[in-house]
């Protein structure tokens, strides 16, 4: 028999490991569900996905709050654009405007390069993303900023009732409340992801244009709709991404380019165009990176993804859940 | 090239970073059984069996067609051949030695040569250019370590190049982009970069898909000077029966992924199952 | 850039001929100086600040006002020696490569004289290589680093701006007061030079000064943007105080992050070093925790008063710590010029040497020779509730402790890595 | 564009040296020698010579410019860089996004070796370009392994990986953070003698010191030996695969090798120049090894001209010229010399608010985009070859 004081403190630091290792994957899979199923289907690389979790970012605070913004937006009078809504409302209006904007970058931006060469999306969604970085630095300045965490999911999440209880009796006593309505987020909208790929219609459409689009435009079938559907779909994740993460961490107009790299490489350690690798690997890297830090080898922390992905893509080209193998 | 074809999910498993053995167990010179050889060729892709028990018998000289209604599983065939794909059981012998383990470059090298399905040039090198890289690989095998060399230096391969386009008639259009070639000519050149290589064997896929008429014509013309030239052993995958019978000693007969009839064109016109196996399909 | 040598007097040289070195002797009327600042990028409010300084620096050392008249009894306010002051602006972005691109464009092109600014300690350690490499002078400005004036000091190079083993000292008596000594702490530090010394001078000073234990000490990686793990490990240590060891804005996500998971109600928060982008971001957060500060406009004695009200009147706005630092040391540097009598590099540098002052607020202060750090006071601040927090203003000066308490020998600490190099004129 | 057949003029694929009508018109006499690689390596060398004095110090142009000698040698360094890119980009077809491993990479190893063993700006370079080779061996090795935009993530996720590690774990022996410090007196003069500030005999008022003519004569021999590979069977073969990787396969080349040579050639280059930008800068930011550092040569390389040799260095100038001199144009002065030209004209000078300072990295991904969108395998290069043969056709009638 184990000591109950040794077992809780065992307990305590599993739990503490997945809360965190949750945590710290859940923004990078939101950004690596879309990425993935937009790469998966469109076959289409998207660079500029970081920017939308700026503009994300940006109009949540906007809708949200009233912050007054630098730039040149305050050089043209414009510095207090801020409606001040609510943080609700904010996360009722960012995914339907990102979804529109990704509508608009599958129709205007992704389509005429259908046909061009990979590298050649590469180059013009990376030069996307530098215009819109840009835009960004111009009119709203380059100073960092977070939104505020709406007042029902501010503090400590050991002071909510129930909950608090369960993660005291866990042994944990330091996260925030937003963490787990992140964690729960994400959870929901990538439950809700995958069922509309998997078990619906339109999913199944989808699907089958991933492996054969020639085929199902030969039996009739529109391919052009779905893309544009799931070109928003992706591109609304990442924007929730934004909105979710503002109260997290801080960010500015560069931190799109600087979230995006690991979210690629969450994408392609998982398996292009695999939801269920999309999650399985962010949450390995938050668990990694959690696991790294609990057991005192924090500062391999950052290469240790690296790392962890050279192996695996070494090992499995394709990524875990990945199904095609191009030489 | 991205092939993102379901049925090709399973690649061969050869490392391409494996080293070119191609050179170290070259066949011995003077071997005359049969050129190339399946034996109990088996692919399986998940629950599909897509060759099943496949034995060829390709003599030197001799020149063979694979038909077959769709689905009949040539193009495994031919991908097996080429080592492209992994066979799930079985073995492949060209002249006489295994190639299983080998890479598509080193098949070629051994004397091997594939013409596509679609006209696969390089588009934007010009004509000569395109000859030239096949010359290359002809003359200097898969890989040598000579980046500092101006090509100029290299008159053999110049010599091949010109050889092979005057071969295929495309000796006047030398300098113009291979991309702006009409769809016969860039089949042709396509063919004359398969000669370029001084193969033992040809693989031709269809060579007159997608042709008009007098392109057609002009096509099988090609072959058959090249087989009088050359004395090129032929494997063909054609649907045109017509070019079928004309060129071939003998035909194999594919049907869900078994060889279900083989002999000569005469035999194989009066075959029952073949006729089966078309039913409907293609007059013979 | 070429030395050729050859006679050749600026203008105003008093002291005789000088040879060409670096863009001695000027051209032209003016001395021009260079301002190197990040207008773009997260650190850009600090970078725009900076400039406001210098550009009124400038001004009052044409036109005379501010410091000038009052305080630096070496300056005319008709410009320096009979050059007018004049100035280009570059930007760093806060990046060393753009920093040392500026700095070089600065020296090669607009020939200046003098160059001065920074927001980080990576972009000034590059820029005062610069200097040294070229033979014009670097006044720096906010560098926090031990290394500027450790291993990576340089002789055309001057830190007014204390560093991140003074921090811990400055801290520590004071923390020591305010939270009693029968206290354990537990440190996160970026794990890279600055915040490693930052965390062995807290670990020293908090365990001898204020007799403090330390439980642990752990190294978040740089790039770090989510700081959870680390904190989650941190309350469950034990510790009474929590210190971040983080600089800028990474300092204002850890810290927010820390306050988010409830660690405030739980232990007490310490910070090494407060600017302004920081507690801007931070909001809240900062209320009520430890720090030091560059300077402070509450720090109130006639020179703090007098720069805070010619800034105030120039830019209706309150001067941040770095705005001070820059005002300052471009005066340091005229100063130096004038006593001088010439702009001849070496000459200004060895009067710049072991230079006693007591003239910008700071209280007396000596630019050591060893090391060109200059050793002074550092004021400790508290950070200001979110609602008091206003435009310029985010917290409250604690104490300034005095330089007799900090700061090391030559031979010992950060100084005994540090080997100048040469004037120039050997 | 340059690489596109259409043009035979072109220099990166001289076709026809000499074979066509010799005695033509002197258009035509003027197209073959011009793409005669003497020529090619000559026009390099005035071009090297003269690009300093008209940048740096050339009455009025200069002035106009608002150039200087440190920028003119970063912009070589990087041109350089921006070649050896363009071989793997350009020629084979493969875009790496993590090329700052082999520039950084090269600086570090450079700087290093200065620091431990020796200052001689030789041996850095070839400390430097030798570490880039190895590197890009077995990065090589690694990422080769998938094509197209596979290939582009795993050399970035390798590339940052790298930079990772010199920030924190390897510290100690790159200055993490803070760089590694060189410094000017630690790199010895040329052989042992010539010091790299110091003026060259005859020629200073066109290159000034020797640190310049180091990085021309760098430039150079990239050149020439850029331009012999892609003249040489490599260079073919090269293109070969990236018009059609499979047939290059069927027709018997082994593709994964030449690919890795075209990588480890690239990264010799990228090696070379960085070992350069360590000796010039005296100091190697960490932020070389960083993604954006990546991200600046692609951009440098696709503005200039894809596929083109002359194209990149065109390309790495205005992106450096864009982020280093537009960047600090606060105030624009039009015709600032003019009153040299008609004595009594004035400047003109244009309000603030028309300054393009503020957005001269707006201006760099427009012109990016613009290029991707319209003109993705020529650049300004490609366009002023048009506009070149479009006037050389004018006069010189049809060829």
């Amino acid at each position: 028999m184990i000591p109950d004081a040794v077992a809780l403190q065992t307990t305590g630091a599993i739990a503490r490991l997945l809360i965190n290792g949750l945590q710290a994957g859940a923004i990078y899979i939101l950004l690596a569900v879309g990425l993935s199923i937009i790469l998966g289907t469109l076959k289409f690389v998207n660079f500029a996905h970081g920017a939308l979790y700026i503009i994300g970012a940006y109009l949540g605070l906007i809708i949200a709050q009233d912050p007054s913004f630098g730039g040149k937006l305050a050089e043209w009078g414009f510095g207090d654009i801020g409606l001040g809504f609510g943080y609700l409302a904010a996360l009722v209006v960012v995914p339907l405007v990102v979804f529109v904007i990704g509508v608009l970058m599958e129709r205007f931006v992704a389509r005429p390069f259908y046909d061009r060469p990979d590298t050649d999306q590469i180059l013009l969604t990376y030069g996307i993303a530098l215009i819109l970085t840009e835009l960004f630095r111009v009119l709203f300045g380059g100073a960092s900023r977070s939104i505020d965490q709406p007042p029902w999911a501010r503090g400590s999440a050991t002071g909510v009732p129930v909950l608090g209880d369960a993660l005291t009796a866990l042994g944990i006593n330091a996260v925030s409340t937003w963490r787990i309505v992140i964690i729960l987020l994400t959870a929901v909208l990538v439950g809700i992801v995958f069922v509309l790929i998997e078990y619906t219609d339109f999913g199944l459409t989808v699907r089958a244009g991933t492996v054969d689009a020639e085929m199902v435009e030969l039996l009739g079938v529109k391919l052009s709709r779905p893309y544009l559907v799931v070109f928003g779909i992706g591109a609304a994740l990442a924007g929730v991404a934004g909105l979710v993460g503002g109260p997290l961490v801080n960010f500015n107009p560069d931190y799109g380019a600087t979230i995006l790299v690991p979210a690629f490489l969450t994408v392609v350690v998982g398996g292009v165009g695999s939801i269920r690798g999309a999650v399985i690997a962010g949450l390995s890297f938050g668990l990694i990176q959690a696991g790294l830090v609990q057991f005192g080898f924090s500062e391999w922390a950052q290469v240790g993804i690296y790392a962890v992905a050279a192996v695996v893509l070494l090992v499995r080209p394709q990524g875990l859940l990945g199904q095609e193998v191009a030489a | 090239m991205a092939s993102t074809d379901a049925t090709e999910s399973e690649e061969r498993t050869t490392d391409a970073s494996d080293t070119d053995r191609s050179e170290a167990t070259a066949p011995p010179e003077e071997y005359d059984g049969p050129l190339l050889q399946t034996d109990g060729l088996v692919k399986r892709f998940g629950g599909l069996t897509a060759t099943d028990d496949v034995n060829l018998d390709i003599e030197q000289g001799e020149r063979v067609s694979l038909i077959g209604p769709n689905g009949a599983g040539k193009s495994t065939i031919i991908n097996l051949i080429t080592r492209r794909l992994d066979p799930t059981e079985g073995d492949i012998r060209f002249k006489g030695q295994s190639i299983l383990g080998l890479n598509p470059h080193e098949v070629v090298q051994r004397g091997m040569s594939k013409s596509f399905q679609q006209a696969s040039i390089f588009p934007t090198l010009t004509v000569r250019q395109n000859a030239r890289v096949a010359a290359l690989a002809a003359e200097h095998g898969s890989f040598r370590f000579n980046f500092f060399r101006h090509r100029d230096r290299f008159s053999e391969v110049e010599g091949v190049a010109r050889e092979t386009l005057e071969a295929v008639g495309l000796w006047d259009q030398r300098e113009s982009p291979a991309e702006d070639l009409p769809y016969g000519d860039k089949r042709r050149l396509e063919i004359g970069i398969a000669l370029a290589a001084d193969p033992d064997m040809l693989l031709m896929d269809e060579p007159t898909a997608g042709m008009s008429p007098e392109e057609t014509h002009a096509t099988v013309d090609l072959i058959e000077e090249v087989k009088e030239e050359r004395g090129l052993t032929f494997l063909l995958v054609e649907h045109d029966m017509e070019i079928v019978f004309r060129v071939s000693d003998r035909i194999v007969v594919l049907n869900r992924g078994s060889v279900i009839a083989e002999g000569p064109p005469e035999e194989i016109r009066e075959n029952p199952d073949v006729q089966d196996a078309y039913l409907g399909g293609v007059e013979l | 850039m070429a030395v050729v040598t050859g006679p050749a007097t600026g203008r105003g040289g008093g002291g005789g001929d000088y040879p060409s070195l670096g863009n001695f002797p000027i051209e032209g009327d003016a001395a021009v100086f260079g301002f190197n600042v990040p207008t773009t990028g997260p650190y850009s409010s600090e970078g725009e600040d900076e400039l406001r300084a210098y550009e009124l620096a400038a001004k009052h050392l044409n036109e005379g006002g501010g410091w000038v008249d009052s305080q630096f009894d070496d300056l005319s306010g008709d410009g320096v020696l009979d050059y007018q002051i004049d100035y280009v602006e570059g930007d760093t972005a806060t990046d060393p490569s753009q920093a040392t691109n500026s700095a070089n464009q600065m020296v090669d092109r607009d020939g200046v004289i003098m160059f001065s600014g920074g927001s980080s300690s990576a972009t000034a350690i590059a820029q005062q290589q610069v200097a040294q490499d070229s033979k014009v002078l670097y006044m720096c400005c906010l560098t926090h680093s031990n290394e500027t004036t450790g291993v990576e000091c340089r002789r055309y190079g001057f830190r007014e701006m204390f560093n991140a083993y003074t921090t811990g000292q400055a801290l520590a008596p004071v923390v020591a007061e305010e939270y009693g000594e029968d206290n354990s702490f537990y440190q996160l530090y970026a794990d890279y030079s600055w915040g490693q010394t930052q965390q062995e001078s807290m670990n020293q000073f908090l365990t001898e000064i204020a007799g403090w234990e330390q439980v642990d000490s752990v190294p978040t990686p740089l790039g770090t943007d989510d700081y959870s793990s680390f904190l989650s490990e941190a309350a469950n240590s034990g510790a009474d105080v929590l210190i971040l060891n983080h600089y800028g804005l990474d300092g204002a996500t850890s810290l927010q992050q820390a306050v988010d998971a409830g660690l405030k109600d739980s232990m007490t928060l310490l910070v090494p070093l407060y600017n302004r982008p920081m507690a801007e971001a931070a909001g809240d957060a900062i209320s009520g925790v430890f720090g030091t500060a560059a300077w402070d406009s509450q720090i109130d004695n006639e020179a703090s008063n007098q720069f805070t009200e010619v800034f105030q009147e120039e830019y209706d706005r309150i001067p941040s710590g770095p705005a001070q630092l820059a005002y300052a040391q471009t005066l340091q540097y005229a100063a130096a010029v004038e006593r001088a009598g010439t702009f001849y590099p070496p000459e200004v540098i060895r009067q710049l040497e072991d230079y006693e002052y007591d003239n910008i607020g700071m209280g007396a202060e000596t630019m050591r020779a060893c090391d060109h750090q200059a050793i002074r006071d550092v004021p400790v601040v508290r950070g200001l509730p979110g609602e008091e927090q206003e435009q310029g203003s985010y917290f409250e000066i604690v104490n300034v402790t005095s330089r007799d308490d900090l700061w090391y020998g030559c031979d010992e600490g950060p100084a005994a890595e540090c080997e100048l190099g040469p004037y120039g004129d050997e | 564009m340059s690489d596109e057949t259409r043009r035979a003029d072109d220099t990166g694929t001289v076709d026809e040296t000499g074979t066509g009508l010799a005695g033509g018109d002197l258009l035509t006499r003027w197209r073959s020698v011009k793409e005669r690689e003497s020529f090619v390596i000559l026009g390099t060398v005035v071009a090297v010579l003269l690009f300093p004095y008209l940048f740096a110090r050339a009455p009025v142009v200069s002035e106009i410019l608002q150039g200087y000698q440190s920028l003119a040698e970063l912009m070589l360094i990087w041109g350089i860089f921006v070649i050896g890119f363009d071989l793997l980009h350009g020629y084979t077809g493969l875009l790496s996004f993590g090329h700052a491993a082999f520039w950084g990479g090269g600086a570090y190893a450079a700087g290093v070796f200065a620091i431990h063993v020796s200052g001689s700006p030789i041996a850095m370079i070839l400390v430097g370009t030798t570490f880039a080779v190895l590197l890009a061996w077995v990065l090589g090795f690694l990422s080769l392994r998938r094509g197209g935009i596979y290939f582009a993530i795993l050399t970035l996720a390798f590339a940052q990986m790298l930079f990772y590690v010199a920030l924190q774990p390897l510290s100690n022996l790159t200055g993490g953070d803070n760089g590694l410090g060189i410094g000017g007196s630690t790199i010895e003069p040329l052989l042992g003698f010539i010091p790299l500030d110091a003026g060259v005999p005859v020629i200073t008022m066109f290159v000034d010191t020797w640190m310049y003519m180091l990085i021309g004569i760098a430039m150079v021999v990239t050149v020439a030996f850029a331009y012999r590979v892609l003249n040489s069977p490599y260079g073919m073969v090269f293109r070969a695969i990236r018009e059609n990787e499979q047939r290059a396969e069927f027709v018997g080349l082994n593709v994964w090798r030449y690919k890795l040579m075209s990588f480890v050639l690239s990264g010799a280059i990228a090696g070379l120049a960085g070992s350069l930008f360590a000796i010039q800068q005296a100091r190697v930011p960490v932020e070389s090894l960083f993604w954006t550092t990546s991200g600046e040569v692609v951009i440098m390389s696709v503005i200039g001209g894809v596929g083109s040799l002359f194209g990149g260095p065109i390309g790495a100038a205005l992106y450096l010229y864009i982020s280093n001199i537009v960047q600090g144009m606060s105030e624009v002065v039009l015709f600032t010399q003019i009153d040299k030209l008609f004595p009594g004209a004035q400047a003109v000078v244009l309000p603030e608010w028309a300054s393009p300072a503020p957005y001269w990295h707006l201006i760099l991904g427009l012109l990016f985009v613009l290029v991707v969108v319209f003109i993705p395998r020529g650049g300004i290069w490609g366009g002023l070859q048009s506009i070149g043969s479009r006037i050389g056709s004018r006069f010189g009638g049809d060829r």
